[in-house]
């Protein structure tokens, strides 16, 4: 078995969770805390991502990012690569594709917070800053947990977009996903169902490992 | 010193002195506030239940912005709505403990500690972490996780808690309320020793007047989201207007005396109040020291001839200036000057009648030692 | 609704275009309904064998329906090839000079073509490529999309500058510069239709079918595909 | 009446007690009760901050799982650890008020009330809404959401909650603490009217003495863990041996006695307790009616002849029976027989020696009217 | 433009939904309030319909629910009708491929609560049901929010399981996201960009009133 693509996906999945944690959280507390009154646009802007298929998605993101675009023509200057068809295009693709599974899940465990900690927090001379890093942050665990379970496991499964705009190059852009796709297509369902196998037993074992430890240290509030 | 609400904004005097002149308006509440309180010693803020206590702390913390008006700390504007000032509360130094404590779930009691003193003011006032946990006894509950705490436990970890971020003004919203009394008699002396060493101003609403009185220097009386009054602390015990809002069983003095002498054998300490001995329990101080005595009407008698063999050691002779009618039926408030101070007593109607109390008749006023909590 | 269609027709991506309009003349002389249900070969393929309720399939490649005869899941002796495709190389850009030798000098970033594993275009394309140069030095500017459809849609959208695409893609797109691929160069993509097992005694279908082999023959060959001889 | 750990489970009645007998071990904090507390009246729980108070209500209402033992209700077994019987709290009927309200945040004012009014036993004692909203004071609260409620409100909310499920058993944990002493006043009696009107037996954490002596049937005095005393209110106020538990300002005795007569105009009330007559503030109780006195310690002071002359209205002749160091140095407690009651007076240990006090003297005890609560 | 795939997608989405909201809220309760040492296991289970791409998820679901399974026998035999290939076999799918998204931020915002709200609702001897309906529901408004918003979105754009389960056959189970599929895989973009942007504008439109209306409404704890 070609390890190539397991080893990419794995990296995927992992960059795009830890950028969107990166980006999503603060996009999420900002949802959480604002009173502004474009809140609902942006939390709808948010979801946004998911109504669409993922081959169509793929398919803008392709133009968006695309060497022609403004985007991908800036990028094709800063680095002399294409943002399409490279490892960084699809991190891109999934991140946008993905945002919804980060940022949904912690607005919705920050809000649960309601005020009293924060008051409680800038009351110890707290910066709003340490008051998310030291407080907002560990008292939502347990919506860290459903983010980062939600989009790690479908940045694994997911392949329309990447697909699209990644364009199955190995060792760059072939991931798990296409691979098992493309087995079931091409009727080697032996190998399909070895490596559906492999990743699902694989992921089931770090989701129980991830679940069991969550429970050992609870991040109970109250 | 009751509020006069048509005193120029500007006689605010904005030095060593805390200036709220504010209205903020909740649904049914409004809260309108115009007082100045000194940047110094203990203020004891009292009121009803649903007087606008914590509103008033909130407001200063910064937690409830007001709609109209100044909130003045010293010379730091913290908020001036005509000037769009609203300085955030973590910028404010003001150290609130909140009446339903607040503790960090996710933390441990040395964490919930750990992540104020991390944060204290490095010019702020001396309280060090040994020192807070030795007198709030919380050595036992430092590895506890704070959701197993008892409400009382709780309530000595949000007390330690907010010391340790020295704040500049302390704010503190029923920080004993959950302790009994006991426990109160050994927390109140470290605080108010703390307080006055360290010279944190603070704000300390309270629903007990014996809890504070000997230790406020101020008293601010809410009603209904009004300032009813405001003044130093005896003169607040003394007036007969406030007692109704004070609580009934609350009226009496404050003075100031000096310790005379102790005997050490009998465990008393004699205190001379402008003139007159009192005998109190021991009180752990040299002599010459200033305390206070709170003296309330209900533990003062009186006798119209000096009483002989009566367990009762404090015989003091003076003269009644007043009688009032008390707040309930059947009873009569007597105001009796002795030498230089005045004292209260609470008679019976019945009482009155009896021994022809009037108005310039020479009596004696009878305090038992033991009325004076230790 | 499609509850009702008489006849469903499976049929290759590449090839709904003509289907289409197949369909639509079929209909004006039979009156029937017939329904296309779009779909990847291998996808469809798949479905068949998993009780879809199609009638017709029309596949992209050879493979799949001789399977689905062997398997006895098609009509035996229902097998035929209703189209040959063609192969062009298509640039999105008016004007670009594509011969041969574009491929073998290498003039392109990105090469975009349909994944060879499941699509008989990206096989055509990559026989072609292991032709003209070698493949392995063609790859690693090669891009792979799931279809020949995605691989137009990659050198549309310039992202690759370049498209192994379908002949008829590229004709209809309108615009572009094109060299259709001599059929030397590969294999022809024969794209075999089947008549399904379970649709033994549905006479429309089996209309459709004979409609396909002969009157729709003209309509395949206009659209940019080849017919196979008979 | 202490309890006697050796004494066999067997002894444990079932008939209209609740008896606890178990043993539950949390950290470093383990509570082991074996105690019986008949199913009337109200029984205080007293006990330091951590001495389990809140761990005992909840193991009672089924919020804890005891390690091992058995908690019965009347004839049903609430739980028992033989048996794997662990009845769910739902089901027993157990009116729980928590120490920190937990008032659902969802609801409005009237819906935390209706969710409980929904739920009342069919068959329980009366306490219905109208007369609840007006006892507590809600009426101005329905409309509002929870949140908002400052800390008092809560807790009338909260305990309005707990009364309209009509419980079979009210487990009330510091009801009253964040309430100012009026508004206690206020409610107290009508909470000790329903309650006995109801029959509704009742656990009541209190801190404060005062709060529960006038009320409370039958005290359990909790010390880290352990019950250390139990027994009926007036037996337990005389125990000098709980005073440090109790906290030393609240010993005293409860006496029982009988309305006498009432001067309206003077607004007196005389009872007669044991053959003596005590004169109070105006009781609202028809003569003859039951009612009982609280006599704090410290507001009797004793005279060796009959003073003259003096506001202090009840002045009771008996004997001296014993005295005993009190609890603080400097302090002495005098035990006092009266006609068939007896009386506790705390002393200075100056007064003891200059009037030369001794058990067999005869004294008088002086009791102001005034010291009375009304 | 074909209505037909439009109102299709909705009542998909709608009927998933629905579903899972009854499927999908006890199995994150119970997560939520378990003390069962099987809980992680069962936590990992409910969020691996993720990492396998959809449509192998969808291939293996055609085998288990199609004619010659137990499952799809059993069905077959039921109603007289294949369960593949039809709109109910496409609820199946969808069911258990959005499975996650109803679950995960449930059993977060469940968790979120803690004791205090439950001992409470006891204490009025509301039963565990009662305290379920009453209680840990409304309180836990943001989180089926978010639930709904990821389970509906989604399911609205999904297409690889829909498509290889439902055979995207006119009227029955050919959706919205694969109509947009087939026309930019048959490089009808005109159509596809005209069906993508109502897609996103209506989704846009109904995401913000149901944000703003849940901000009207806040469900705030505390
Ligand atoms: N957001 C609000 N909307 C409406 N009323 C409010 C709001 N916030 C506070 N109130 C009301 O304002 C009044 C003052 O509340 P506050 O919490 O300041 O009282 P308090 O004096 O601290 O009382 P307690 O001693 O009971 O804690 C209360 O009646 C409260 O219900
Ligand atoms: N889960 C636990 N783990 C460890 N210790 C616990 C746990 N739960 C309670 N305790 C400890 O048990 C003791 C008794 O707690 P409890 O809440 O019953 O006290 P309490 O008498 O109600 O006190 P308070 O008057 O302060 O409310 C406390 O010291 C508390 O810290
Ligand atoms: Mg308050
Ligand atoms: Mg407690």
């Amino acid at each position: 078995m070609d390890h190539g693509p397991v080893w990419l996906t794995l990296l995927l999945a992992t960059v795009t969770t830890v950028g969107l944690l990166l980006l999503g959280t603060p996009v999420a507390y900002w949802l959480a805390r604002t009173k502004s009154r474009a809140k609902p646009v942006v939390e709808a802007v948010t979801a946004l991502p998911l109504v669409l298929p993922p081959t169509v998605l793929g398919f803008y993101l392709l133009v968006a990012l695309g060497p022609l675009s403004p985007v991908g023509g800036f990028w094709l200057e800063l680095t002399g690569e294409a943002l399409t068809f490279s490892f960084s295009g699809l991190v891109v693709a999934s991140l946008i594709y993905s945002l919804p599974f980060m940022v949904q899940p912690l607005a919705s465990a920050f809000e649960a917070l309601g005020d009293g900690p924060f008051e409680a927090a800038a009351s110890l001379r707290a910066s709003p800053l340490a008051a998310f890093v030291h407080v907002a942050v560990p008292l939502s665990a347990r919506g860290f947990l459903t983010a980062i379970v939600l989009t790690f496991t479908h940045t694994i499964g997911e392949f329309g977009v990447v697909l699209m705009v990644g364009g199955n190059i190995p060792g760059e852009t072939r991931v798990v996903s296409i691979a098992i796709y493309e087995h079931v297509e091409t009727l080697r369902y032996a190998e399909a169902h070895a490596l559906s196998a492999g990743l699902v037993l694989f992921s089931f074992l770090v989701l129980v490992l991830v679940y069991a430890l969550n429970r050992r240290f609870p991040p109970h509030v109250g | 010193m009751s509020v006069d609400p048509c005193r120029p904004a500007s006689s605010l005097s904005d030095f060593a002195a805390l200036a709220m002149d504010f209205r903020l308006q909740r649904a049914d509440f409004g809260l309108v506030v115009r007082v100045e309180v000194p940047l110094e010693g203990v203020t004891a803020v009292f009121g009803a239940s649903g007087s606008g206590k914590t509103t008033l702390l909130r407001a200063v913390a910064g937690f409830e912005r007001p709609d109209q008006g100044r909130v003045v700390a010293g010379t730091d504007t913290w908020f001036d709505s005509a000037t769009h000032t609203d300085v955030p509360p973590h910028r404010r130094a003001a150290g609130f403990m909140f009446q339903d404590t607040r503790l960090f779930p996710h933390l441990d009691v040395a964490g919930n500690l750990a992540f104020a003193a991390r944060r204290a003011r490095a010019d702020g006032g001396g309280f060090d972490r040994a020192d807070v946990v030795t007198a709030l006894d919380l050595e036992p509950l430092l590895r506890r996780r704070t959701g197993s705490l008892s409400g009382g436990e709780r309530q000595r970890v949000a007390l330690g808690r907010t010391l340790l971020t020295r704040p500049r003004i302390l704010l503190l919203d029923e920080p004993l309320a959950a302790l009994e009394r006991e426990r109160k008699a050994d927390i109140l002396p470290y605080l108010e020793g703390a307080l006055s060493r360290f010279g944190i101003p603070t704000l300390y609403v309270s629903h007990d007047i014996d809890e504070v009185a000997r230790f406020a220097d101020r008293m601010l009386l809410l009603s209904a989201g009004r300032v009813q009054a405001h003044g130093p602390t005896p003169q607040m015990l003394e007036r007969l207007d406030l007692q109704p809002a004070m609580g009934r069983f609350e009226a009496g003095v404050l003075l100031a005396g000096r310790v005379l002498r102790r005997d050490p054998r009998l465990h008393l300490t004699w205190v001379d109040v402008g003139g007159d001995e009192i005998a109190v329990p021991e009180i752990t101080g040299a002599g010459g020291a200033e305390v206070r005595l709170r003296i309330r009407a209900r533990d003062v008698a009186l006798a119209t001839c000096r009483p002989e063999g009566i367990s009762i050691r404090n015989v003091l002779p003076g003269t009644l200036l007043e009688l009032t009618p008390g707040d309930a039926p059947g009873f009569v408030e007597a105001l009796v000057q002795l030498h230089s101070v005045r004292i209260r007593s609470r008679l019976t109607l019945a009482a009155v009648e009896e021994l022809g109390l009037a108005p310039g008749m020479s009596v004696f006023a009878l305090v038992k030692t033991v009325s004076f909590g230790v | 609704g499609a509850q009702g269609a008489d006849v469903l027709v499976a049929v290759a991506a590449n090839f709904v275009r003509p289907a289409e309009r197949i369909v639509d003349d079929f209909a004006e002389v039979h009156a029937a309904d017939v329904a296309l249900v779009a779909g990847s070969t291998g996808k469809l393929y798949a479905q068949i064998r998993n009780g879809a309720p199609f009638d017709v399939f029309l596949a992209a490649d050879q493979r799949r329906p001789a399977l689905l005869e062997d398997e006895g899941l098609a009509l035996a002796g229902s097998r035929f090839t209703y189209a040959v495709g063609r192969l062009a190389l298509w640039s999105a850009r008016e004007g670009v000079e594509l011969h041969a030798d574009t491929l073998r000098r290498g003039d392109y970033r990105k090469l975009a073509i349909a994944n060879p594993e499941l699509a008989p275009y990206g096989q055509a394309a990559r026989e072609v490529l292991s032709r003209l140069v070698s493949l392995a030095r063609a790859q690693e500017r090669l891009v792979t999309a799931e279809s020949v459809g995605q691989a137009f849609a990659l050198a549309a959208t310039g992202n690759a500058d370049l498209g192994l695409v379908a002949a008829a893609q590229a004709q209809r797109a309108g615009h572009g510069s094109l060299w259709l691929v001599p059929e030397s160069l590969h294999e022809p993509i024969r794209q075999d239709a089947v008549m399904l097992a379970r649709s033994r005694d549905n006479a429309t279908a089996a209309a459709f079918v004979a409609f396909l082999r002969t009157d729709a023959r003209a309509v395949i060959a206009s659209l940019g595909y080849g017919v196979a001889s008979r």
